[in-house]
């Protein structure tokens, strides 16, 4: 089992919080890792940090076991990371057949030459037939043509995800992809996050502990910016610092 | 002062989001409001509050029939409503958001305004740490309690609540739900709730009101539903 | 000396940008619209003064009556016009350049309705004080007692502006409602009263810049149009958001140009004030005291 | 009359086409000229207008943008079908006019274009163009015989246009071989002076140590400059001697722009024109003796109702009057031929206000100037008194020598309607 | 709900058949009509170049452009300059334009790809009013004065029979055609489609792969580009290139043509070339005969309102009004 993304004493600062204290964290291959903590304790800076958008103040990173520098956000996809946001981050005005061939970016071989010269509907079709597979995977491909914005709320988290997956990525960051999330979705997003162990790894950031417990094997606990709980799901979950920072009795009794 | 809704239909252009609704919020009852997504939960907030307009059908708060107000009378008659997906002010620091919550009160009620945001801080003590700080640079959970904050801060007679556990850690909901409880003892508040997570929601709750697709399928007591098997796997899905 | 003397005639020059810059911060600040009608609304209520000037020959009264009706103008223009574009913003590709392109249509309106009110000759205004350099020590420098008023009266105004924006319930109305105009509603405050008033407030201020920049460079339907450039120049360069920012902005524009005017000949006057404002936005995105944009996810 | 197959003729119109700066930065003071020739072909008009036919001026708004000039030059041509042009205004509108539009082509008579431009008077390249001022660089000559020798081996300095307009006259002034003081050439971007002021400008002029300053600009220029230079003590600490050219000089336009509403603001332009010389081609607008002034002033008062009268209305009445004598000397039946043909061998003997010859057979306008002297009022009269002495050069960049013109205007016909064939 | 772009777009050799078909009609079109509409034909084809450009960057870029003017400045000023100094064919010139302005649009998108809302605003109009002034300070551009730029006549025999005004239309008529196949190639394709993301949500863009900063460039190199070919057929049109020709009011008209046409497609482009040529001159014919001071203002009001009325009703343009307009039927 090889490790694919390692980062290791991350610190970030703004202005003068800490946000991130040495915090470090490992994802093995066709893994699923769960990242939880308080509000504020510094999840989506850490996922932020890993995809560019927060430059860390030190840090390593490391990626497949090889040493790289911190990349910037659009170098993501070519590393085979993908990751969605904590909003859901659509492209309101397009639409979402198109959502799903933008995230397909990096397969497109048409240049601006063959652009000006109208020479690209070989590429455009094979693009779209990519993103109307990748949403027929989060069973949305009747959506292909609506206008992002006309969306229903769980509408739009399939497409996203699809947009995400549609790269191929060997990472996958998810950022509270439940939140705001019906039952029924919740658990159709839990059965989608368990099959793609197969190809990729994951790491979810989420507060719906049902999700989380179903479907991550190990765990990492933010609090105040510091790792303060690490290891296998269940064990976390009775840590009682964990309990008490974060979970409370509601969850951990029931 | 008991919240009468008559015959409540909305649309959004073509498609019909609350079709004929009839309902009571007593005064001093938890309301909750649960159904899928797209039920029209939020839509029929949005209608009381007056960010939308009702195709038909009336709303009364006693005598004063909200559905002809703007929304700042009707926050001035009393009703408060934080909307769902973190609604602040982005470009604003925290405590000026807060501020903001108790402009229209503090000609009159200058410390009570104070204490109220004291007591916002008191319950979010993250907030606290991040007064001077821009809304825009805060975590989506911290986002969440400054909305939620800001609507505590009218001390409002019936507060509409729109999914507030959304994005926040468990153990936050389990505090904000029983914060809400505590406040509608205190203060004799009005609530109406409107959640994902029905059965926390229920707990604490004294009515229910279910929406399918737009229509009140069920109006009862909140402990009725949570008994009821059947309606729960109709309805709630479990 | 004579470099001495040239930044002095730049202050002069900059503190009339600074007034067209701190109107146009007052709108951005108060509704987020970059207002390019501005020029029209000032021209405006800078020829109403001059025709109360006219009637009854009283400066104070003139510039009462410009304010006044600049104030007037401005509601006018919030309630009739501007709610109903602000209104139809969209996600859309027309959100952030139609309001813009709107105020430039408003612009032509108001250039085309005072040319058929008071035609399109130059006009000159009165001053109320001598424009006659100071002399210090025998020594006549190119700045005159009026430029001492408008300079004053700039920072007066800028001062006071700043107070009701940060320190007081109004200006924090004002901020969120510009921002988020549905929370500012559910929060209560009557958000298009307090737009309606932002305007107001604005076209006034709008009003009072017309009256001092006028003697400056005399009045006709368009002749604050290239100063509009130069005051919204001002206002990037010292970063939209800040009213301090823009006056500095504004006296930097003036030293600036003058400057170059003086050593390097009237042909460069355009280009530098290009120059100085790429120059500065290279380094600064946000101008000089504008605010960090916000984190991105 | 009967109907002559000329474009624009009918049995009883004449319809002539004209465009200017109506309006825009570049308009104060030129927007009167255009006015003004409508009003004097109105009073001919009620006079049997040119035999029978009644005159029709169409007037366009260009903003003294080449664009516009272009397309309206077109609309006149193509659309109107007007039988001539008169009284274009700009140097550079014209230019694009002349380019892109048919007036070649179609060799339509473009009578009297107000600018000094010397590249216009060109009947090579421009066959159906007539100038109407003397050139910019005839004007810097004359100008720059007077200074060297009536103030021999003082420091010179100027301000100037920075376009063609003052690049023509630039040209004249190094022709005369007038050379400038270190830092006393100064030179402004056409339409800024308003905006960003002429203070860094005059700051420099006055360091420079000039005695002489020559002012070669559009007229608001010269209001800001006059109004800086009044700021900065001249007449109480400073006292150069101003010397302006034609195109910016008229001084009720400078008195009108330095603020006619408070007493103060007029006199310090006052202070400042007072004893500032110029050059004139026509006689003075305040010259109320000329017979010309005296009948223009009548039908100005008359036909052009509300309108100040100043040179720019003088400089439009002229224009006017010279159109009906060439459209009189075209015939009975006009043709742009006969219309051409007229001008280029009767031009020079129309009568006019003008105190030197117009030398239409070269195409070219008026040929002379006479300098004048501000008094304390803002009225302007020649330096030595009495008459005005007309000194007239050639365009040409070479060293052509100035000198006085002979020339003796023609009488103000009866009743101010020309009766020339 | 707006209407959703088909999947289904002609391929492009449809559009060249298509756009061939277009030019044979305006070729017999120009045979049929007086002079003066064929003028003002060209001045149409000329404006819709500028129109496309300003519709790139702003509608699907997202960048708002103020100073679309100075860019057509550096495109007719490069074209002239190389047909005066150096003697090329005027066709050459048009390709020196186009990429003369596209490499200054380069070098400017760099820094202007920073700014965004009121800053990239700001940088545009300054842009606008700096360029063309630049005219005056280096002595080879010819000062106010400019440099003339004459397309002359048709060639050879035809020299005699064609007029010199259906030479021009031709001329403008072509670059705007193959300015509009070009255009929608490019914006039917995947580039077309980034720009659309960058502007939608740019962190989500960037997280997709798409290199916002290099996107905004090249929309700003293309659309200058694009802009310097508006340029010169606007130049051909007055046969003239000076800075007065490209003020602040040409970059302001088309923009408002842009935007009375629809900014956020490219089809809107000639709608609102149209609009910007047309309406002024019918509302001078109507005012002609009132006084003066009205037919100089009333078209200006009148084009200005019609501005503000089409933002308040359908921003997107026309076709979203029509769209409008048949759903209200339907319900
Ligand atoms: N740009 C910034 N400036 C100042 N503080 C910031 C900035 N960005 C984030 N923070 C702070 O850093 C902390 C960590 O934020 P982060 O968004 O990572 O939290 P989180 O763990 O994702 O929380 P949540 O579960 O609520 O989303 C928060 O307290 C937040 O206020
Ligand atoms: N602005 C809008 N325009 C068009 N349709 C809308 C709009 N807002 C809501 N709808 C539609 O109205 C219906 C009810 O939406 P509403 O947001 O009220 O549901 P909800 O119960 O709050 O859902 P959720 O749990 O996802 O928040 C849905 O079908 C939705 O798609
Ligand atoms: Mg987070
Ligand atoms: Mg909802």
């Amino acid at each position: 089992m090889s490790t694919l993304l390692s980062v290791a004493q991350v610190n970030v600062t703004f202005g003068g919080l800490r946000a991130l204290k040495d915090v470090y964290l490992d994802l093995h291959e066709n893994e699923i890792v769960g990242l939880i903590g308080p509000n504020g304790a510094g999840k989506t800076t850490l996922l932020n940090a890993i995809s560019g958008l927060v430059k860390p103040d030190s840090g390593s990173f490391a990626l497949y076991g090889k040493e790289e520098n911190w990349p910037k956000p659009h170098q993501l996809v070519g590393h085979g990371i993908s990751r969605t946001l904590q909003g859901v981050g659509l492209f309101a005005d397009l639409t979402v057949l198109e959502n799903v061939m933008i995230g397909a970016h990096k397969f497109a071989s048409a240049g601006l030459g063959r652009a000006l010269l109208g020479r690209t509907a070989k590429d455009e079709a094979a693009l779209r037939d990519r993103a109307m597979l990748a949403l027929e995977r989060v069973y949305a491909g009747g959506l292909a043509n609506r206008r992002a914005d006309t969306l229903a709320y769980p509408e739009t988290k399939r497409v996203s995800i699809a947009r995400a997956l549609i790269s191929e990525p060997k990472i996958l960051l998810l950022d509270e992809p439940a939140g705001g999330l019906g039952k029924e979705d919740i658990e159709w997003l839990g059965q989608l996050i368990k099959n793609l162990r197969r190809d990729c790894s994951v790491i979810l950031v989420e507060h719906h502990m049902d999700v989380v417990m179903a479907v991550c094997e190990r765990l990492y606990v933010l609090d105040f910016g510091e790792v303060i709980s690490s290891g296998g799901a269940e064990k976390v979950r009775q840590d009682p610092a964990v309990i008490a920072a974060y979970l409370g009795t509601a969850v951990s009794g029931s | 002062m008991t919240l009468r809704v008559r015959g409540l239909t909305i649309d959004h252009g073509a498609i019909r989001a609350i079709s004929n609704a009839t309902f009571n919020i007593p005064q001093g009852s938890i309301t909750a409001v649960i159904g899928a997504n797209g039920a029209g939960k939020s839509t029929l907030l949005r209608t009381i509050s007056g960010l939308k307009r009702a195709t038909s059908g009336n709303i009364l708060w006693e005598e004063l029939e909200l559905h002809r107000l703007q929304t700042e009378q009707i926050v001035r008659a009393g009703i408060v409503h934080v909307p769902e997906g973190r609604s602040v002010v982005t470009e604003l620091t925290v405590a000026e958001n807060l501020a903001l919550g108790g402009i229209w009160r503090s000609r009159n009620n200058k410390s009570d305004v104070l204490a109220a945001i004291a007591e916002v801080y008191e319950l979010f003590p993250r907030l606290g740490e991040r007064k001077k700080q821009r809304a825009d640079t805060l975590s989506g959970g911290e986002r969440q309690m400054l909305a939620i904050g800001r609507g505590l801060i009218s001390r409002p007679q019936l507060l509409l609540l729109d999914e507030p556990s959304l994005g926040l850690a468990p153990l936050v909901v389990e505090q904000i739900f029983q914060t809400l409880a505590e406040l509608q003892k205190s203060t004799g508040m009005t609530i109406l709730l409107v959640e994902q997570n029905a059965m926390s929601a229920l707990r604490i709750a004294s009515q229910g009101i279910v929406l399918d697709q737009g229509q009140v399928v069920i109006a009862d007591d909140a402990r009725a539903i949570m008994n009821d098997t059947a309606l729960r796997y109709a309805y709630l899905g479990y | 000396m004579n470099l001495i003397n040239t930044l002095i005639a730049g202050v002069s020059i900059g503190a009339i940008y600074s007034l067209i810059a701190f109107a146009l911060i007052l709108v951005w600040r108060s509704t987020r619209v970059v207002n390019f009608a501005q020029a029209g609304q000032a021209a405006f209520s800078t020829y109403v003064g001059l025709s109360v000037e006219k009637a009854v020959g009283n400066y104070w009264l003139a510039l009462i009556a410009a304010i006044i009706a600049g104030v007037l103008v401005g509601a006018f223009v919030e309630v009739v016009i501007v709610r109903f574009i602000v209104k139809r913003a969209t996600s859309a590709a027309t959100a952030t350049v139609a309001p813009v392109i709107a105020m430039l249509g408003l612009l032509g309106i108001f250039q085309g309705l005072m040319g058929l009110i008071w035609g399109g000759d130059y006009q000159p205004y009165p001053t109320a004080f001598s424009r006659d350099g100071i002399s210090i020590a025998g020594n006549q420098i190119p700045f005159s007692r009026f430029d001492l008023f408008v300079l004053l009266t700039v920072v007066v105004a800028m001062s006071f502006a700043a107070v009701i924006f940060q320190r007081t319930s109004l200006g924090l109305s004002m901020r969120a409602a510009a921002f988020a105009p549905e929370v500012t509603r559910l929060a209560g405050i009557r958000v298009s009263r307090i737009r309606t008033l932002g305007w107001a407030f604005a076209g006034g201020a709008g009003g009072l810049a017309g009256v001092l920049v006028a003697p400056t460079t005399f009045i006709a339907p368009n002749s604050f149009d290239l100063l509009l450039v130069f005051g919204f120049t001002a206002a990037v360069i010292g970063g939209l958001d800040s009213l301090i920012g823009g006056v500095l902005g504004g006296l930097a524009l003036g030293i600036g140009l003058s400057v170059v005017t003086g050593y390097l000949g009237g042909s460069y006057t355009f280009m530098t004030a290009f120059v100085l404002l790429i120059i500065i936005l290279l380094v600064r995105p946000q101008g000089i005291l504008g605010a960090r944009g916000a984190r991105r996810a | 009359a009967k109907a002559a197959d000329a474009p624009g003729v009918t049995k009883d119109t004449i319809t002539l086409g004209m465009t200017s700066a109506q309006s825009g930065a570049a308009s104060p003071g030129y927007n009167k000229v255009g006015p003004a020739m409508r009003a004097y072909f109105d009073y001919i008009n009620e006079k049997g207008g040119v035999y029978g036919r009644k005159i029709v001026l169409k007037l366009e708004d260009d903003k003294y943008v080449p664009t516009n000039a272009v397309n309206k030059v077109n609309k006149l041509i193509l659309r109107d079908k007007v039988f001539a042009l008169v009284g274009n205004l700009g140097t550079a509108t014209h230019t694009a006019a002349l380019k892109k539009t048919p007036i070649i082509k179609q060799q339509v008579p473009d009578l009297f274009v107000n600018t000094g431009y010397s590249g216009f008077a060109s009947p090579k390249k421009y066959p159906t163009t007539f100038m109407y001022l003397p050139s910019y660089i005839m004007e810097a000559k004359v100008m720059s015989k007077y200074i060297k020798d009536k103030f021999p081996g003082k420091k010179i300095g100027i301000l100037y246009q920075d376009d063609d307009f003052g690049k023509d006259g630039l040209a004249g002034f190094k022709a005369a071989g007038l050379t400038f003081v270190a830092g006393g050439t100064q030179k402004y971007a056409s339409l800024s002076q308003a905006t960003v002021g002429l203070t860094a400008q005059m700051t420099e002029l006055k360091s420079s140590g000039a005695e002489v300053i020559i002012i070669f600009g559009v007229t608001s220029a010269t209001a800001v400059a006059l109004r800086t230079a009044a700021a900065l003590g001249y007449g109480t600490t400073w006292g150069p001697q101003f010397i302006m050219g034609s195109v910016g000089a008229d001084p009720t336009t400078l008195l009108t722009l330095a603020g006619a509403t408070t007493a103060e603001a007029r006199a310090a332009t006052l202070r400042s024109l007072t004893g500032a010389l110029s050059l004139s081609f026509l006689p003075a607008a305040t010259d109320t003796e000329d017979e010309y002034v005296k009948k223009f002033i009548e039908i100005n008062t008359a036909y052009n109702k509300g309108v100040v009268w100043d040179n720019n209305v003088l400089v439009g009445m002229n224009q006017a009057m010279l159109v009906v004598q060439a459209l009189r000397a075209a015939g009975q039946n006009p043709t742009r031929a006969s219309l051409i043909a007229a001008l280029k061998s009767k031009g020079g003997t129309f009568a006019s206000a003008g105190y030197s010859k117009l030398d239409s057979a070269n195409n070219v306008g008026y040929t002379g100037y006479w300098v004048g002297r501000y008094n304390s009022t803002g009225v302007i009269a020649p330096v030595d008194g009495g008459k005005p002495v007309v000194y007239t050069a050639d365009s040409s960049t070479s060293n052509g020598d100035v000198a006085v013109s002979t020339f003796t205007r023609p009488a103000m016909p009866a009743d101010g309607v020309p009766t020339n064939s | 709900m707006l209407a959703v772009r088909s999947s289904h777009k002609p391929s492009a050799t449809k559009r060249i058949i298509l756009a061939i078909a277009v030019g044979a009609l305006l070729f017999v079109a120009s045979n049929l009509i007086d002079e003066y509409r064929i003028f003002q034909g060209a001045q149409v084809a000329a404006y819709l170049v500028g129109i496309i450009s300003i519709v790139l960057l702003t509608g699907y870029s997202g960048q708002i452009t103020l100073g679309q003017g100075a860019f057509m400045a550096v495109g007719a000023y490069s074209a002239s300059l190389v047909v005066q100094e150096f003697g090329l064919p005027i066709w050459a010139s048009f390709f020196v334009a186009v990429i003369a302005a596209a490499l200054f649009g380069a070098i400017i998108g760099i820094s202007a790809g920073r700014l965004s809302g009121p800053y990239l605003a700001g940088a545009t109009l300054a842009f606008a009013v700096g360029i063309p002034a630049l005219a005056n300070a280096i002595p080879i551009l010819g000062g106010e004065q400019g440099l003339s730029f004459d397309i002359g006549y048709a060639p050879g025999k035809y020299a005699d029979t064609v007029s010199p005004y259906k030479w021009l239309f031709w001329i403008c008529a072509l670059c705007a055609i193959i300015a509009i196949v070009i255009a929608v190639n490019l914006t039917s394709s995947g580039i077309g489609r980034q720009w659309r993301a960058v502007r939608a949500h740019e962190t989500a863009a960037a997280l997709s792969g798409i290199n916002p900063a290099r996107s905004k460039v090249l929309a700003f190199t293309v659309s200058s580009g694009f802009a310097g070919l508006a340029g010169v057929s606007f130049s051909a049109t007055v046969g003239l290139v000076a800075p007065s020709s490209f003020t602040l009011a040409l970059s302001f008209l088309l923009l408002t043509g842009s935007i009375l046409g629809g900014i956020s497609h490219i089809s809107g482009a000639l709608g609102g070339a149209l609009i910007i040529v047309i309406i002024p001159t019918i509302f001078e014919s109507w005012t002609e005969e009132a006084s003066l001071g009205v037919a100089t203002y009333l078209p200006g009001i009148i084009v200005s309102a019609l501005l503000l009325l089409s933002i308040a009703l359908a921003p997107e343009g026309p076709s979203e009004l029509l769209h409008k307009i048949r759903h209200r039927h339907r319900h």
